[in-house]
């Protein structure tokens, strides 16, 4: 059967760095980033992913099926995510004339006013 | 074929003991195991419809009170997309004829197959279940926050049960797509599959990639309700929208899980009566793949007037009638397929003139529903309900129901009669469109669905409907009789009935236990009619 | 029992014509493509019968042509009818600016209007004639959806947030008024009817017994629930003024700018921390449970008309009869 | 995939029909070869490409929830912070170099079989099992000082802070995430031990040890799964309450 067999070395070279990037990880949490500390610590991550599917699933050495396999996971993540959000992101551009938000507005919090207490006056 | 004898070892007598089925790892034996469990649901669901259709045949409700109405509804639903639309092609019809189709003896892995029949049949016992109990009145679709907050029926039961069947898809669905890959006999390249194993192969990857997301949708609604996480709850500030765009990434692909494998079924029959190649060969297998992938891309056109941005509806028409087209350009090429062939008017072929006629309106009727200006009229009216069951029950039963026919003499070695299997598919056809077309006009004036009493204008549109489906239920109950008499009473079908190609009946009906004597070889195309000798019409 | 079938509901609002052109349109086109294939395959069926089962059909694999040409030519065609639904959609949910506005609660299994002018009603609304009215409403519980076929319109009612919907009817009379989202037990009665009337009988109705206006039951409430304490017109108090905010914008203190509509206005009554004006300090407690959906539409009402400082409020003047209310806010 | 990719024909003849079984080829095979297949090639393809399609569900799996966060935390940056705040970064970082140093180990684990080393093979699979248990014992020690601080959703909740209701949000998809993944890690230590006993049993050899391989794919995806719910529930909006 053949199978791909890695050194040693490459095993402790990815742990390695997994460690490191962890320790990036961590740190960079104490920096206030603004806006950037969301897309760098997801980068990071998707990179110590990377990494781990690369190497330690052996996918850098599999067949371009697994590759596309791997590939179409994280493709129809992104439709999920990246549709969803066309609505979500989009709802506050739509307000109809007059003040009141037309048919796609954002969420407010509020009850569901179990019992309406009576403020008629 | 004079004899009713039937011809040496066979998957099915091979083995008589129950544990022998109970046990059993032949992916044929699966399929007949599904087709059992599969007409109990759809019995089920169809007395479930029944009582829905009786309750509408006048305004007031006088049959069955509201909450009766509302679960029997809910019920019809929930039997019959999960337990029968889902897993009827797929997982009887692709289970039998899907290896021996490739030239294989048995799929890439036959325990995970007979598992996956268990965890389907646990699943339905526990929505079985949920129906002793009292029934589940949120309709099949669980909207939040009715389901999680306020409806007092079995919604957790039936949750568990949903989300237990769905590892069953997931599994038939993984089991499908590395067999074909995998498991190809020699010579059998991917062009020259019959187009049911690339619609299988299709229907395969909605299934890995879409049903994991129900299951974590049911998921969390079930911890919402049991234990009072706030995931959709607006007292918190969550989004009950969110429930609905989760529950459609899923579900909305599901609709192509119903149809996909009975279009390859239409495209297996069509070549073999009329004895030719299906036209477009190549666009009709990637026009499933396109089916597929768009599916997945249009979720959002069931939540136009559910409180979306009306920019994003934008986005979510344009995708709609972009998945249209390759449902189109299949309808040509089935058309086209016709022209100068030699056409044998066989049941399973005149289903499939049923499938054309009823696919053709429920297709077209979507672009009624995908045009956003249009569906805010006709969103969750009867113009919906009578659409969905054009596609679902004129598109993906009547295609069922054809390959059923055309693989029935494969399956149990019987033929059954076929001017009584002809007589059946015209008066499903003709019930059938008594029952739906007037509920297009129903929804057009303004009917909401899910409606126990209505108002009373109403009323002779819904008499009509209530008397197609009186047709339909015998028309069903006419199929069932004649397919168990054959099976005592039918004479020997032979290994080749239809004269068709294919590996499935190069091998003896019943196929024996491993399907081939010998591992096949395949040299040529799915449909070569003129190789065989016999002169062009 | 009924005299006949219909086929096609009434028309009753500017909107309906538009729609019920483009379904006219769309059925014409489905129509014809329906046919188109029914023909050949009837004709092809007939003409290339073969009884035996024993001859065979003629090897055409396909055409790249024809597979072009009816992949592309059904694609325009729904372009176009995607390009008109969607402008129509467009009509749908864009109201004018000019609308007589009526608030609504649905609410397991009954819907409840309320006029600006103080009149209120159940499952049943009453409108003008030829002037374009606009239902603002939330729920209250569950999903639900108004929907008035005549109208052609539809909205979910969802908890939580504001829905609208908007028409200008065309005829008068009484049309359906259905809740079309599934919500329980007694989803299809929850119904009822719109009443289209005369503007002359319409404003007579009206001054029938009623109740107070919106805005002055929003001054009562903004007095009651101590909102005057804090939100002083003069803008030294804790909370800012609230004179002529609503409109405009407000900027919040991570700098973001945020526009003050009823959604922005309702979620500062409910869920006060969200959204801080910049500058102010997060000391307003929520009044969530305090006051229902309508007692929070009739602040919105209320804070709509207070006229920016200095000039009275256009904007005021133009609703119906926001009188006693305007002077308040001034005081 | 290119065309006809499948394996060869059975050029020894055919399979009896009544053979049920290797027992009805006429020559050797591998013990592990199930009859169905024709080569032990095969057969391992299609369970890695199983294994593989498994694991694309796996991660549509947790899409689902993660697509929940996702929008919340749109919404509710403030209440994400603060819920982030609730959370034990040093158990959380802990857990991280366990697991990462358990996905080492399965490595080596697998790369043993591979080499037919037999006793590194259980050696190694056994401190996977190790690191597992450990990972789940420290969730649990964090998952009891949650109910101690009534910070579990549901009835009993309760949290003091200007975002309470959407804290609740927070930890209810944490508790959703971080349960699910420790669901997977339960199942995957159960499996490590059939794999672990299998290896022991002298079962694998460098030409079959799918099944030490499958469980390592299986493995390294939960490693990767909490790769990224580290920083997005525990790290990522941490800063925001710094400034």
């Amino acid at each position: 059967m053949a199978g791909h067999i890695s050194p040693k070395s490459t095993y402790y070279t990815i742990f390695g760095s997994l460690m490191v990037l962890t320790a990036v990880t961590v740190s960079v949490a104490f920096v206030n980033l603004g806006a950037l500390n969301f897309p760098v610590a997801l980068s990071i991550a998707i990179l110590k992913a990377t990494l781990v599917i690369l190497f330690f699933m052996h996918v850098k050495y599999s067949s371009r099926l697994t590759k596309l396999i791997c590939g179409t996971s994280f493709f129809f993540l992104l439709v999920l995510f990246g549709l969803t959000l066309t609505d979500y992101l989009s709802r506050g551009w739509f307000a109809a004339p007059g003040g009141t938000a037309g048919a796609g507005t954002q969420v407010t919090i509020g009850p569901a006013a179990p019992e309406p207490a009576s403020v008629e006056p | 074929m004079t004899t009713t004898v039937l011809p040496r070892v066979n998957y099915l007598n091979v083995r008589h003991t129950l544990a022998s089925w109970l046990f059993t790892k032949d992916h044929k034996r699966i399929g007949l195991m599904y087709l059992v469990v599969v007409t109990a649901a759809f019995a089920l669901g169809g007395v479930f419809a029944a009582g829905v259709r009786i309750e509408l045949t006048t305004p007031e409700g006088d049959f069955v009170s509201a909450d009766t109405y509302n679960r029997l509804f809910t019920m019809h639903g929930v039997a019959m997309v999960f337990f029968v639309l889902i897993p009827a092609v797929p997982a009887i019809l692709g289970n039998f004829v899907l290896p021996l189709m490739i030239g294989a003896k048995d799929v890439a892995f036959p325990k995970i197959n007979l598992l996956s029949w268990y965890v389907f049949v646990i699943g339905f016992v526990f929505t079985l279940a949920a129906m002793a109990f009292g029934g589940v009145d949120t309709g099949w679709t669980f909207y939040t926050p009715y389901s999680t907050q306020f409806s007092n029926s079995s919604v957790m039961l039936t949750g568990i049960g949903i989300f237990i069947t769905g590892f069953s898809s997931i599994l038939t669905g993984l089991n499908f797509m590395v067999t074909i890959h995998r498991m190809r006999a020699p010579g059998m390249t991917w062009f020259r599959m019959p187009l049911f194993v690339w619609a299988l192969y299709a229907t395969s990857i909605v299934q890995i990639l879409g049903t994991p997301v129900i299951a974590i949708t049911v998921g969390m609604l079930a911890l919402e309700r049991a234990l009072g996480f706030g995931i959709f709850d607006p007292r918190l500030g969550g989004d009950p929208v969110l429930f609905q765009h989760l529950f459609w990434f899923y579900s909305h692909p599901a609709v192509y899980i119903m149809i996909l494998p009975p279009m390859g079924v239409i495209s297996e029959v069509i070549a073999c009566f009329s004895r030719k190649p299906v036209f477009g060969y190549s666009f009709v297998a990637f026009s499933s793949l396109a089916i597929a992938i768009f599916g997945f891309l249009v979720w959002a056109h069931h939540l136009f007037v559910a409180g979306i941005s009306p920019y994003s509806a934008m986005v979510f028409s344009f995708l709609s009638f972009a998945v249209a087209i390759p449902s189109a350009v299949k309808t040509f090429n089935w058309t086209a397929t016709l022209y100068k062939g030699a056409i044998w008017w066989q049941a399973p072929m005149i289903w499939v003139f049923g499938f054309l006629g009823l696919f053709l309106v429920g297709g077209l009727t979507g672009l009624f529903l995908a045009s956003l200006g249009l569906d805010v009229h006709l969103h969750d009216t009867y113009f919906v309900v009578a659409h969905f069951h054009y596609i679902m029950v004129g598109g993906a039963i009547m295609g069922y129901f054809s390959g059923l026919h055309y693989w029935w003499p494969k399956m149990t070695g019987k033929m059954y009669s076929n001017s009584a299997a002809t007589f059946a598919a015209v008066l499903v056809f003709v019930g059938f469109n008594l029952t739906f077309f007037p509920q297009f006009i129903l929804g057009y004036l303004g009917m909401p669905r899910r409606y126990h009493v209505y108002a009373e204008e109403f009323q002779v549109l819904n008499v009509m409907s209530t008397a197609g489906a009186s047709l339909l239920g015998v028309g069903y109950t006419l199929i069932a009789s004649y397919l168990i008499h054959s099976v005592f009473r039918g004479r020997a079908a032979g290994d080749n009935p239809w004269g068709a190609t294919g590996l499935e009946w190069e091998t003896q009906s019943p196929p024996i236990p491993e399907n081939f004597d010998e591992t096949p070889i395949v040299t040529g195309g799915a449909y070569e009619y003129t190789k065989r000798g016999a002169k062009v019409a | 029992m009924l005299s006949g079938i219909p086929l096609f509901p009434e028309q009753a609002s500017t909107l309906a014509p538009e729609v019920d052109n483009l379904y006219f349109f769309i059925t014409a086109v489905t129509a014809f493509f329906a046919l188109l294939v029914v023909v050949f395959v009837t004709v092809f069926a007939i003409k290339y019968r073969d009884r035996t089962g024993t001859k065979v059909g003629e090897p055409i694999h396909g055409s790249i042509p024809l597979e072009i040409g009816w992949s592309l030519i059904p694609f325009l065609i729904t372009m176009v009818i995607f390009a008109w639904a969607t402008v129509v959609f467009f009509q749908i949910v864009r109201a004018p600016d000019q609308t007589l506005e009526v608030y609504s609660t649905g609410k397991r299994w009954m819907w409840r209007f309320q006029h600006i002018d103080g009149k209120s009603e159940i499952n049943e609304l009453h409108v003008p004639l030829g002037r374009p009215v606009k239902v603002v409403f939330t729920s209250e519980d569950v999903l639900h959806s108004l929907y008035v076929p005549a109208f052609r319109v539809k909205a979910d009612a969802i908890p939580g947030r504001y829905s609208s919907i908007w028409f200008t009817p065309t005829k008068t009379g009484e049309f359906h008024l259905f809740c079309a989202e599934y919500c329980g037990t007694n989803h299809s009665g929850m119904i009822g009817k719109v009443v289209v009337m005369e503007p002359n009988e319409y404003q007579a109705w009206l001054s029938g017994d009623t109740g107070l206006p919106m805005a002055a039951r929003g001054e009562q409430l903004f007095q009651q629930l101590g909102c005057v304490s804090c939100h002083l017109p003069d803008g030294a108090g804790r909370g800012p003024s609230l004179l002529g905010k609503f409109g405009g914008q407000e900027t919040l203190g991570d700098g973001t700018v945020v526009a003050v509509d009823d959604v922005y206005v309702r979620e500062s009554i409910l869920a006060p921390q969200q959204k801080l004006v910049a500058g102010y300090q997060p000391l307003m407690p929520t009044f969530q449970g305090q006051v229902n959906e309508e007692g929070v539409m009739s602040l919105i009402e209320y804070i709509k008309t207070l006229p920016s400082t200095g000039q009275p409020a256009a904007a005021a003047q133009a609703r119906t009869a926001p009188a006693p209310a305007a002077q308040g806010g001034s005081r | 995939m290119p065309n006809g990719a499948v394996a060869h024909a059975d050029p020894h003849g055919p399979a009896s029909a009544a053979g049920f079984g290797a027992g009805g080829h006429d020559h050797a095979h591998h013990p592990a070869l199930q009859h169905h297949f024709q080569t032990l090639d095969q057969q391992h393809e299609a369970s890695t490409l199983g294994m593989w399609i498994f694991l694309v569900t796996e991660v549509m799996f947790f899409g689902g929830l993660l697509m929940a966060y996702l929008l919340y935390r749109v919404w509710y940056p403030e209440a994400w912070s603060e819920g982030s705040e609730e959370l034990d970064i040093v158990l959380g970082g802990f857990n991280t170099v366990v697991l990462i140093g358990s996905s080492l180990t399965m490595a080596f684990g697998v790369r043993a079989a591979q080499t037919g080393e037999q006793k590194a093979t259980v050696r190694w699979l056994l401190l996977t099992i190790g690191l597992g248990l450990t990972f789940l014992v420290v969730k649990g020690f964090e998952y009891y000082h949650k109910w101690e601080l009534h910070h579990i959703p549901g009835p009993n909740f309760s949290f003091e802070g200007p975002h309470a209701a959407q804290v609740q949000i927070f930890l209810s998809l944490y508790f959703g995430l971080t349960g699910l993944h420790a669901l997977h890690m339960i199942i995957g230590c159960a499996i490590m031990g059939v794999i672990t006993w299998m290896a022991h049993k002298k079962r694998f050899t460098p030409e079959w040890y799918t099944p030490v391989e499958l469980a390592g794919l299986y493995w390294h995806f939960v490693d990767i799964v909490w790769i990224f719910l580290f920083p997005l529930l525990y790290l990522v909006d941490r800063a925001r309450q710094l400034s």
